[in-house]
């Protein structure tokens, strides 16, 4: 065990649903650390995306953002996002937690969350955010209101095209670039990494095509010809694009040889602001490019064009100087910086056989030379060319341009390993070229030194080489001889190193190349590199290009003595995103790229390639499948005003230190491709719950209008079907998800809502209505919307060809079949554990339970198998929200009963200076206009606001920024504040729902009290949605801050009243839930009173033997009262009245009669644990008849071993007697599994019983269904029976005959019972409502307390400082009586452990002079702050319940009630000052 | 409350001769951006058909 | 006032009050999502309808407005 | 009416000797002839001059609430413990107890604290209206008699029927019977006419905009700001009346006839809930400003949105301090 003294006073929480935000809110509001960990990007979970919630219907965003931003504010918590827990190490108390994040590629220190990235993404994909249904970009957030409110980019890896291109060109980014017709931008994009597209566009061997994904499709993308068309587009636009320079660098650079790799040297090293001089042997520019490859492959004007390009950024080519000739080396050497050799292989190699030196053998480099510098070559009629690569194919087909009549190809191997394009072989075969395949040439015949022919051998294919091809082997006397006038070898290329000399030192290696360093391209010799042909042998241009680019980084960072390999190396196979499953893409052809006809080409030196055009590259881009997701155009790092994207983040570990974790990582949707009999993912008009919850959200894809997916027209009949992947054994659920019947009767409603002539029927096997108002919530569905319920599971649906509809088959109860057609369907799909649970489990090291869910104690719910480890939410097993937020906080209860010794020690509180004291002050307003980078500035004319704002009353000073939110401006104001001596700040720019907090904290900084400071929100209100209004916007804009500066002047310094806190609490009630919360109390430290009406504590847990799930309660009890009376921090009164409760949060006073006489308790908190009773039926024979029990009677038999029980056989048990029904409409919860429990038990001590349970709707949520698919299993027989029909009893001597109707066999049964046991509910404390006048709290419609929120504040009363657990606030099972109780010390903690309450600033007041005392204030105040003194004659705020809702002040005819901060005056302020002057 | 007020001034500044679509009352949630805009546009056609407000005006001056 | 209608510039301006957790933050959402509408209105926010004094609304109209608008 | 007079001087006289009120607020005769003025009443000897008839016209509510208040203000000074009660018997006909159900209501006394002294009423003269029906001649002497009211004036002797002569209030008054009371005197008065009360609301609603406008700012012309009115009527009971107050100001004191417009406006919007048609601030106004057309609609429009009529039950909420969602009507809400 650690000493106190040793524990971390941290919490880490993992999962930041509902779940992890309510832990970590209850920690960090009682003084603990908290570390907020999620693997997505931001926070809020599955509750973001729901709509509404149930049974109350209110908007799920409206109530969670204010959560979301709590938490994202709060100062103790740290949101951690995109972080994985790898493993936890160390003991309760102390534990390392080490993690792994995944770059978000967007610095959210940065980002103001604008959106202007994700205007200019060209990639779109689906929004799973929305269920599919729409699509976002690749720079995304899941909803505006996200918190972190950043974006993120969404990436898969490299795309394989950019991985593989040897240039790394974001090859994606500029196919989506050209998609979405941005056709200027994705040349750019092409020119940072390769400065000729337009021969590349055009002669490049693209493995970027053989690397793309779409071909496992059907064909790759013809990304080269989209890059020939958008290079094509620049050249022939009428100002190009040139990249911008950088300034001056005033140190030169030679470049030897102007082929490729040299130029691309240049382009780049004059854009980083050197001077380059290129010098070239040839007359012209381009090396291979102008004299290698043809002109009808590549136009010589058009590289004319491109080079032209790379001259204009001020590179000097010098043609006709060829270095070691027309200047020395070693005069380069010393007249420059730096030397780049890139002078290619201009070099045949030799075939070295006999007769090669014959007239007619043309080498293929300088035939093709002679040509392209515009020499007529005559080669004969009959031409051989020797070789299979591009040179050979160029060879050819410019010979059959060169009027020869017979030209053909003499190649070793066979067309498959020919080293040439695959295009450029078919091109040369349409030309009517011939190929002679597995010949090689053993010598040169001719004839007086002129070639007649070519002996060749006949070859065949061996093992493969070095080079995987397979080896041609001879085959023996096999020789021939072809005729022919002329031979042309093209079988390879070398350098001529000559011009190097041995001085130099440049090391030369043994075939004839440069060496040089593969990263750097740096020769052995400082400040000397080399690249392209010549240091690699012959090789493609992008790879010369490269190596060019390559270089020139290398030159930079030498010119500026910088490290010329750091960071540089990289492994593009490594995150490559190829893994994507591509089986579901449709196939769509690839775009035709236009050719010139054979016939018209053959004869001419014309490109043959005749260019996209728009309409096709744009159908050729679509194509692509974004295999990386974000493309890497860089388009968002440009619109990035802030810059706060960066491509290059990486993945990073680190390590935390805290005393417990919480795990809250919730739960995964089931698939509901997995029950294929529904053809969800077939049938467009098949959706899924979550997709059904989006098409509602007003801010989902169809802005909350009801629609299908196949025609987006408005559905009439739309079937719900329920159990999708819940309490199916066939797909290894067979838990129930606890709460689809309501989130389906809730879409059913809203649906409904929206489309009124919707008609929904919901298909189930039980109505699972178990929680608070749930089954008011059904019966509504049913009575006012008219929805219908119909007990079956669809077997099938089928969709119908023409309408799309669909065609549901179902069994009707009594066992016919029966059909019908629907517009829409709706799959209830239940809650799986989440994807990541065995990993997740591994590494907290906690065990899971058998269904994958997280192993939990029956002690206590939020324990897991390690202690120190707690959960809550989902993870423990499927739940709705309520019990979601209750063991939230009773994990932080528990998290916090580790920790309490070192609370407060991990957290800094912020200092700030003292305040300016305001008296005789007059009023100064600064006014900040914010530019928002362009997201006002584009449309509001800000200097202009700027300048109107100085003109306006009280205003000193009146300045613009770019951002007003960043850290710099926030440092500017609190200097401007201090030198101006400003007594009023006003901000324009966002909205102060996210911003007043942050400029308010910007104001203290400097001394102004944070309540003087106002807002005027020109952006999110102004042009944000007048963009296209500018004048409009400016002249609103000023509107919107002359009334803001009008508001401000008559703002107040506030200083929030403080109230010192009693630290003990009163517990009423000494049940389960009231003796927990007194333990879980003391563990924190903390005091308490449990006063209990009867004379022993237990309530009704004394009655109780075991649970449904095992636990052995009585033992538990015991353990209990031990611990109780054992606690000297616990005081316990028995036989005890409350006679009167006096004070309010922080300060109560209670006084108590007992036995002992009257006490009188201070505390600071009041926990109402008051319990429920067990109903009293009187119907059934209940009282009139001995075998007439209660499940709870029967319950004591069974466990006290009742001898009577032994010749009891049959057992009738009625299920919802005095439950949901006119009198008490709500469900009791626990009864069907205490149904079931009985029944398990009977049956295990006598399997011949025979048992019947009669039901309405079996309630055996979650786990508890196991326990009722065992009881059928057992032969327990089930009858249901509807309200209108209840089953009859009657006596039959000491026995009774139940007859009640059997829907199965549409017919009355009577089935004999030895033994009746009825399940008689639970009615709530009829001393609720004296208990609650006293606290002034109140209790809903069926008597039970009424919580502030049922969905997020389900132990809290709307009064602050009173908080309930157990059956007090509903029925329930002790286990949840447990978590909620400990829930409810989370959150009384929060007030016990502050030394003083701080009141919110800005609450009402009173002008007693005013007031008449009228109490409209106090009925109409939420949250019971005001109240009439009637011995003062005056209402009187506690500003410590205040809220600041100003309700009051509105009612107040005498306006004697006001409310700071939005006072009257303030208001009226802003009213007058709508219209200028 | 808030309601019940509203609803009698509306319906009384329109008895007075000040017409009804001059003051509107209306609800929109947290997540209705949309329904906030058609508001505004559905409000801003109301009020512009009724022309400039001239009655209960302070005049200036 | 007659000649006004009869200027054809003449853009109507109202006011509108609004509470801060609900319609506020649906306008907030409204710019977000870029939803344009027309640049006629000038909002005051406050924290809750209930804040709403009914004199607020007569005020706006003795003060010119063309009209108020009250959204909760 | 005189045995109701004699039983109520019976009553009062009874009520001081018992000491079971301070003092009783009644009426006694007026200084003019067919008048009668509001009297305070401490001594039972004083219990002789009470009247009861149809001239009396105020709300006497009115004194009971000032009378509460002046002696919660000089209890003030007194510390809590020794603080004394003061119990104000007061004659109420139906309006007096919806008001004083209002005053109950919003806290203004205990239930305690008054003693009802309920009786029933069928109607006050509108004197403005009984000096028009004689032709504006002075009254010297007059009495009622089998309905009708023999003068004899200035310009000799006159006759009118009653019924033409009651204030507009009272011919269509609903609650012309104390709705609760501590001790009634009398039987009930039969029923006036109530089933016309909105008849001339009804009719002004059915005015284009501008006419109802045009009604409006001329009736408003007419008001010179003397807050007569507010200061007759019983739920005008601010401690600070809105006009009066500043920080803010919230209605001008200038010239502008859109400050008239708007301090009438916000007064009659105040009585929301709150209005008893008693017609005393009717019967103050100097100018006749048809106060009454327009308190008449907030009347109608409480009770046809939220079911409820001002004082009308002291179960009641005041309408403005709840709401509810199932009944009350939504069709003011605009849905774009």
């Amino acid at each position: 065990m650690l000493k106190d003294n040793e524990k971390i006073g941290a919490v880490m929480v993992v999962g930041s649903g509902i779940a992890g935000i309510q832990a970590s809110l209850d920690l960090a509001n009682s003084g603990m650390k908290v570390y907020l960990v999620e693997n997505g990007i931001s926070i809020g979970g599955v509750m973001a995306q729901l709509d509404k919630t149930f049974p109350t219907n209110d908007c799920s965003a409206c109530i969670l953002s204010p959560k979301l931003v709590e938490v994202g504010r709060h100062p103790n918590v740290e949101i951690k996002t995109q972080r994985t827990v790898d493993s936890v190490e160390g003991e309760p108390g102390k534990f390392k937690v080490k993690m792994t994040s995944a770059p978000r590629y967007v610095n959210l220190d940065k980002c103001t969350g604008c959106g202007d990235c994700a205007k200019v993404c060209p990639v779109t994909v689906k929004d799973e955010f929305n269920g599919n249904l729409s699509e976002r970009k690749a720079i995304y957030r899941h909803f505006p209101q996200a918190i972190p409110s950043g974006f993120a980019i969404d990436k898969l890896g490299t795309s394989p095209c950019k991985a593989h291109c040897p240039t790394h060109i974001s090859v994606q980014g500029y196919v989506a670039l050209i998609a979405k017709g941005k056709f200027k931008e994705a040349l750019k994009l092409i020119k940072q990494d390769n400065p000729f597209p337009i021969v590349c566009g055009r002669v490049c061997n693209h493995p970027c095509e053989t690397a793309c994904m779409r071909g496992k499709v059907d064909d790759p993308i013809d990304i080269m010809h989209l890059k020939q068309f958008v290079a094509d587009l620049d050249l022939n636009s009428d100002t190009r694009y040139i990249p911008e320079k950088k300034e001056s660098k005033g140190k030169k650079v030679a470049v030897v040889g102007a082929g490729p790799s040299g130029l691309t040297c240049a382009y780049y090293l004059a854009i980083e602001g050197y001077d380059v001089d290129v010098f070239e042997a040839l007359p012209v520019a381009g090396g291979w490019l102008a004299v290698g490859i043809p002109e009808y492959r590549l136009p010589k004007n058009v590289l004319k064009a491109e080079i032209k390009v790379i001259e204009e950024l001020g590179v000097k080519i010098h043609l006709n100087k060829r270095v070691g000739k027309d200047i020395s080396f070693d005069k380069l050497k010393s007249d420059y910086s730096a030397i780049f050799i890139g002078c290619g292989t201009m070099k045949s190699s030799k075939l070295n056989i006999p007769g090669e030196e014959m007239q007619g053998v043309v080498h293929g480099v300088d035939y093709l030379m002679k040509v392209n510098l515009g020499e007529k070559v005559r080669l004969g009629d009959k031409v051989a060319v020797i070789g299979g690569g591009n040179v050979a194919m160029d060879a050819v087909r410019t010979a059959v341009r060169t009027g020869s009549k017979e030209v053909f190809i003499l190649y070793r191997r066979t067309r498959a390993e020919m080293p040439a394009s695959p295009e450029e072989i078919e091109e040369a075969i349409e030309e009517g070229i011939e190929m002679k395949f597995l010949v090689a040439p053993k010598r040169i015949v001719g004839k007086d030194g002129k070639v007649t022919g070519v002996e060749c051998t006949r070859m065949e294919l061996g093992e493969p080489d070095a080079s995987g091809r397979r080896r041609p082997v001879e085959i023996k006397g096999s020789e021939f001889i072809v005729e022919c006038d002329a031979i042309v070898p093209a079988i390879g290329q070398e350098a001529d190193l000559s011009f190097i000399t041995k001085e130099s030192g440049v090391s030369i290696n043994k075939w004839n190349n440069v060496d040089f360093d593969k990263v750097t391209f740096a020769t052995n010799v400082p400040g000397i590199f080399t690249g392209g042909d010549v240091s690699t042998g012959p090789q493609t241009v992008v790879k010369a290009v490269y190596s060019g680019k390559e270089a020139a980084k290398s030159i930079d960072r030498y010119l500026r003595g910088e490290d010329m390999k750091a960071g540089r190396e990289k492994d593009w196979t490594k995150d490559l995103a190829d893994k994507a499953d591509v089986s579901d893409v449709a196939k769509v052809p690839r775009e035709k790229y236009p050719l010139m006809k054979p016939e018209d080409r053959k004869t001419n030196f014309k490109e043959v390639g005749l260019g996209f055009s728009e309409a096709q590259a744009i159908a050729e881009a679509s194509r692509c499948l974004s295999c990386g997701i974000c493309s890497e155009c860089y388009q968002c790092v440009e619109a990035c005003i802030a810059k706060a994207i960066d491509h290059d983040m990486k993945v990073e570990e680190e390590t935390i230190e805290v005393g417990a974790i919480i795990a809250s990582p919730g739960f995964e949707l089931f698939d509901p491709r997995l029950r294929g009999e529904y053809g969800y993912g077939i049938y467009k008009n098949v959706v899924s719950a979550i997709q059904f919850e989006r098409i509602l959200s007003a801010s989902g894809p169809f802005f909350g209008h009801v629609q299908r997916i196949s025609d987006g027209k408005e559905p009439k009949k739309i079937a719900f079907i329920q159990c999708v992947g819940s309490r199916d054994v066939s797909c290894g659920n067979s838990w129930c998800s606890s709460v689809c019947c309501m989130y389906a009767t809730k879409e059913a409603i809203i649906g409904k809502e929206h489309a009124k002539g919707l008609e929904p029927t919901i298909f189930y096997m039980d109505i699972r209505a178990h929680g608070k108002d749930f089954d008011r919530f059904v019966n509504r569905a049913k009575d006012e919307y008219g929805i219908r319920y119909i007990r079956s599971m669809p077997s099938s649906i089928k969709e119908l060809q023409q309408s799309n509809n669909l065609l549901i088959t179902y069994v009707n109860q009594d066992g016919t079949l029966a059909e019908e057609e629907f517009d829409m369907v709706v799959l209830s799909i239940g809650l799986m554990p989440p994807q990541e649970a065995k990993q997740l489990a591994a590494n907290l090291g906690i065990e899971l339970e058998e269904h994958g869910f997280c192993k939990t104690s029956l002690e206590n719910p939020v324990q897991t198998s390690r202690p120190g480890v707690f959960v809550c939410g989902a993870f423990g097993g499927p739940k709705d929200i309520p019990e979601t937020v209750m063991e939230a906080s009773a994990a932080a209860a528990c998290a916090e009963g580790l920790l309490a010794s070192r609370r407060g020690t991990m957290i800094t509180p912020v200092q700030n200076p003292e305040e300016k004291d305001m008296r005789g002050q007059p009023v100064r307003t600064g006014v900040f206009v914010c530019h928002c980078g362009i997201n006002i500035g584009g449309v509001v004319d800000v200097p202009a606001v700027r300048d109107y704002a100085a003109t306006l009353p009280t205003v000193v000073y009146a300045a613009d920024n770019l951002f007003t939110c960043s850290q710099d401006t926030a440092v500017k104001m609190k200097e401007v504040i201090e030198e101006q001596n400003l007594t009023r700040v006003v901000v324009a720019s966002c909205s102060p729902r996210t911003h007043e907090g942050l400029f308010q904290e910007n104001c203290e900084k400097a001394g102004l009290n944070r309540y003087l400071f106002e807002m005027a929100n020109i952006r999110d209100q102004d042009s944000w949605v007048h963009m296209h209004e500018p004048e409009a916007a400016t002249a609103k804009a000023k509107d919107l801050l002359r009334m803001a500066v009008a508001k401000a002047q008559y703002l107040k310094p506030l200083k929030p009243g403080q109230l010192p806190v009693n630290h003990q609490a009163l517990i009423i009630g000494g049940g389960l839930a009231g003796m927990t919360a007194a333990l879980s109390l003391a563990d924190q430290g903390f005091a308490s009173f449990v006063v209990e009406k009867e004379d022993r504590l237990g309530g009704n847990y004394n009655h109780l033997y075991k649970t449904l799930e095992g636990l052995d309660t009585r033992a538990h009890l015991k353990n209990l009262l031990d611990k109780i009376y054992k606690n000297p921090l616990i005081t316990v009164v028995t036989s005890a009245e409350i006679k009167k409760i006096e004070g309010y949060i922080g300060n109560y006073k209670t006084t108590v009669q007992s036995k002992d006489g009257e006490k009188v308790f201070e505390h600071g908190v009041v926990i109402v644990a008051i319990g429920a009773y067990e109903n009293k039926p009187k119907e059934y024979l209940y009282g009139q008849n001995a075998a007439v029990k209660t499940q709870r009677e029967l319950e004591t038999m069974i466990y006290e071993k009742d001898a009577k029980l032994a010749a009891v056989k049959n057992v009738v048990m009625i299920q919802c007697v005095g439950s949901r029904d006119k009198e008490r409409p709500y469900c009791s919860r626990y009864c069907c599994s205490e149904a079931i429990k009985n029944a398990l038990e009977l049956k295990a001590a006598d399997p011949s019983r025979d048992i019947t349970i009669i039901y309405r709707d079996i309630r055996t949520f979650a786990f508890k269904e196991d326990y009722y698919k065992k009881a059928r299993e057992l032969n327990v027989k089930f009858i249901s029976y509807e309200e209108d029909r209840k089953p009859e009893v009657v006596a039959s001597g000491d026995r009774v005959e139940v007859r009640v109707f059997d829907p199965i066999l549409n017919e009355d049964v009577n089935v004999p019972a030895d033994l009746l046991a009825l399940s008689v509910g639970v009615v709530p404390n009829p001393e609720n409502v004296t208990i609650g006048n006293m606290l002034k709290v109140s209790t809903n419609q069926d008597g039970f307390f009424l919580e502030a929120h049922v969905k997020l504040r389900p132990v809290d009363f709307a009064t602050d400082g009173v908080f309930m657990c157990g059956m007090a606030h509903s029925p329930k099972f002790s286990d949840e009586s447990i978590t909620q109780a400990n829930a409810a010390v989370s959150r009384a903690c929060m007030i016990l452990t502050l030394d003083y309450i701080q009141a919110e600033g800005k609450t009402a007041y009173v002008n007693k002079e005013r007031c008449s005392a009228c109490g409209l204030c106090e009925i109409n105040c939420p949250y019971s702050a005001i109240q009439v003194n009637v011995a003062e004659g005056c209402a009187e705020v506690n500003a410590v319940l205040c809220k600041g809702c100003g309700v009051c002040t509105a009612s107040c005819r005498m306006n004697a009630v006001d409310l700071n901060g939005f006072n009257n005056e303030e208001v009226l302020a802003q009213i007058y000052n709508i219209n200028e002057g | 409350m808030a309601r019940r007020k509203f609803a009698t001034l509306k319906s009384f500044l329109n008895y007075i001769g000040v017409e009804g679509d001059r003051t509107i009352f209306t609800w929109v949630s947290a997540s209705e951006g949309d329904r906030w805009a058609q508001v505004i546009k559905g409000a801003t056609e109301k009020i512009r058909a009724l022309g400039p407000a001239n009655k209960l005006v302070k005049k200036i001056g | 006032m007659a000649e006004n209608l009869a200027n054809k510039d003449w853009e109507p301006k109202f006011v509108a009050i609004v509470c801060n957790w609900c319609t506020y933050a649906g306008a907030d959402l409204a710019g977000i999502s870029r939803i344009q509408y027309p640049p006629n209105v000038r909002i005051i926010r406050v924290p809750c309808t209930g804040r709403i004094n009914p004199f607020y609304i007569v005020k706006a109209l003795q003060t010119g407005a063309d009209g108020v608008l009250v959204s909760g | 009416m005189e045995n109701i007079e004699t039983k109520l001087r019976e009553e009062a006289s009874r009520l001081l000797l018992e000491k079971k009120v301070d003092v009783i607020i009644g009426y006694e005769k007026g200084t003019l002839p067919l008048t009668a003025t509001p009297c305070f009443i401490t001594k039972p000897e004083e219990t002789e001059k009470l009247v009861w008839n149809n001239f009396c016209t105020q709300n006497l509510a009115k004194y009971v609430h000032d009378l509460i208040t002046q002696h919660k203000n000089s209890q003030k000074r007194v510390k809590p413990e020794d603080r004394k009660k003061k119990i104000i018997g007061v004659v109420a006909r139906g309006c007096t107890t919806r008001s004083l159900i209002i005053h109950l209501q919003e806290r203004q006394c205990g239930r305690d604290e008054v003693y009802i002294i309920g009786v029933p009423c069928d109607g006050y003269v509108d004197g403005k209206g009984l000096k028009a029906a004689i032709s504006g001649a002075d009254i010297v002497d007059g009495s009622i008699d089998g309905g009708q009211i023999k003068m004899k004036t200035s310009d000799g002797d006159k006759t009118v029927d009653l019924k033409d002569v009651l204030a507009d209030c009272c011919k269509t008054c609903r609650f012309n019977n104390p709705i609760i009371s501590d001790v009634m005197i009398g039987s009930p008065a039969p029923a006036m006419n109530p089933d016309a009360e909105y008849e001339d609301v009804r009719e002004f609603e059915g005015k284009s905009t501008e006419e109802r406008w045009a009604y409006f700012t001329k009736e408003m012309d007419k008001c010179i700001r003397c807050y007569a009115c507010r200061q007759a009527c019983p739920s005008c009971y601010c401690p600070i009346c809105f006009v009066e107050q500043s920080q803010p100001q919230w209605v001008g004191i200038g010239e502008d006839p859109s400050d008239t417009q708007v301090f009438q406006l916000m007064r009659l919007y105040h009585m929301v809930g709150r209005c008893v048609d008693c017609g005393s601030c009717v019967s103050v106004c100097p100018m006749g400003v048809d106060l009454r057309k327009f308190l008449k609609k907030i009347d109608k429009d409480c009770f046809e949105f939220f079911g409820n009529r001002a004082g009308s039950s002291m179960e009641d909420m005041p309408p403005l301090g709840k709401f509810d969602e199932h009944h009350d009507k939504g069709d003011f809400v605009y849905n774009p």
